[in-house]
């Protein structure tokens, strides 16, 4: 199934990455996501897109544990938010 | 009654307040109205300016949240949240709350609260151009202390 | 850096907050304005008018007293108080409180402070026109306990 | 000495009076105005303007307590104030 991962801010700049579209089996988690990006990304990178402040959305819903994926779900990754 | 816009454009302030006057009428008593500004500085280092983004649908869903937290806590008869985007220079305008209500009380609290949650819960990310680096700013633990005091 | 007025003419807040602006430049990183308006109704009462009448010279110092309490106490950039006299009708605008801050809590404190302040303190006299009959408004209890709050 | 008195909203309404010149003899207080208004003033007005709640200013400034007056001071009754 096909899912598109985005990243943000900080993590757009260390990733390089705006949106990308990746390949995943059936019944993949967002927890495979990382997994399924590994290969692309540096050490610094997939260490950012891990660190404990990042939150994960799937299709703009903030993920409170690992949920499972639907083609053409949106997976985000978002550095700390701050408006105002 | 709750109005949410992110623009890369500027808005108007008097444009919005004639707005809100109108739509209160005769109900309404009082208007507070919050604008954040770019500053030039932060501590010691110049800021050249402020680049600011957000996740489309996302972002507007997340001030709506926060408007009808403050429409549920308070009496409210009108609210409007204004957020720019893009890259910003010292002096601009970076966001408008603005809250009108029958009394007083109510238009202060609920704007104040706006902007303590916005700093904590509006989904943006806002990077500071100094002269020689740059860094992204996250919320302060005064920014969080000041949320969670909203809660009690 | 403090400045009081008061005008039977309606002010303007696009000129104020423009004018705020400028006079902060980059070290502004926060505006709050408040402005109260004429109501239709005070509980069951229909309100066709409000007339405000003062005593120039001494409402001027002390709304001028009101600014210089606040600018103490915190750490204030512009101080802006508008307030009109003469015959209002509903949805007028009757008094404009504006402060600018380099950051918002020190904006918002200053702002409520000086509103409450102008409810208990500042000379003038309201007068609410009916249908059927006029009333002098007072202060209220509520108001009374808000502005000593600020003295803790 | 010569004394302006003026009297404002709703005590303005009771008396009938906006601004009104009065003499008084050298060293008269404060205390002496009220007195030598009595005869211009029916019953109503002059409690009204003893009420306990109204203030009275020389030259714009809130008396405390008792004070003496000097030629061309401006003595003026204020009832209960409120702005905003």
């Amino acid at each position: 199934m096909r899912i598109t991962v985005r990243f943000f801010a900080s993590l757009r700049e260390i990733t390089a990455i705006d949106s990308i579209e990746i390949d995943l089996p059936h019944g993949s988690g967002s927890g495979d996501v990382v997994r399924a990006l590994r290969d692309d990304l540096d050490p610094d990178a997939l260490a950012a897109i891990e660190g404990d402040q990042v939150k994960i959305a799937v299709n703009q819903v903030i993920l409170r544990t690992e949920q499972n994926l639907n083609d053409g779900d949106e997976v985000a990754f978002l550095p700390p938010i701050t408006g105002g | 009654m709750i109005e949410v816009r992110v623009q890369e454009v500027d808005f108007s302030i008097d444009a919005e307040w004639s707005k809100c006057r109108m739509r209160m009428a005769g109900e309404g008593g009082a208007i507070v109205a919050f604008a954040g500004l770019v500053r030039d500085r932060f501590e010691d280092r110049e800021i050249q300016g402020l680049q600011l983004e957000h996740y489309p649908g996302m972002t507007e869903a997340s001030m709506k949240k926060i408007g009808e937290y403050a429409v549920k806590k308070w009496s409210l008869l009108d609210v409007l949240i204004i957020h720019r985007v893009g890259l910003l220079k010292p002096s601009d305008q970076i966001v408008l709350v603005m809250v009108g209500s029958g009394h007083r009380p109510d238009a202060f609290a609920a704007c104040e609260c706006i902007m303590d949650f916005l700093k904590t819960e509006a989904v943006f990310w806002k990077k500071e151009q100094g002269t020689e680096q740059s860094r992204w700013v996250e919320s302060t633990q005064d920014d969080r202390d000041r949320r969670t005091s909203w809660e009690s």
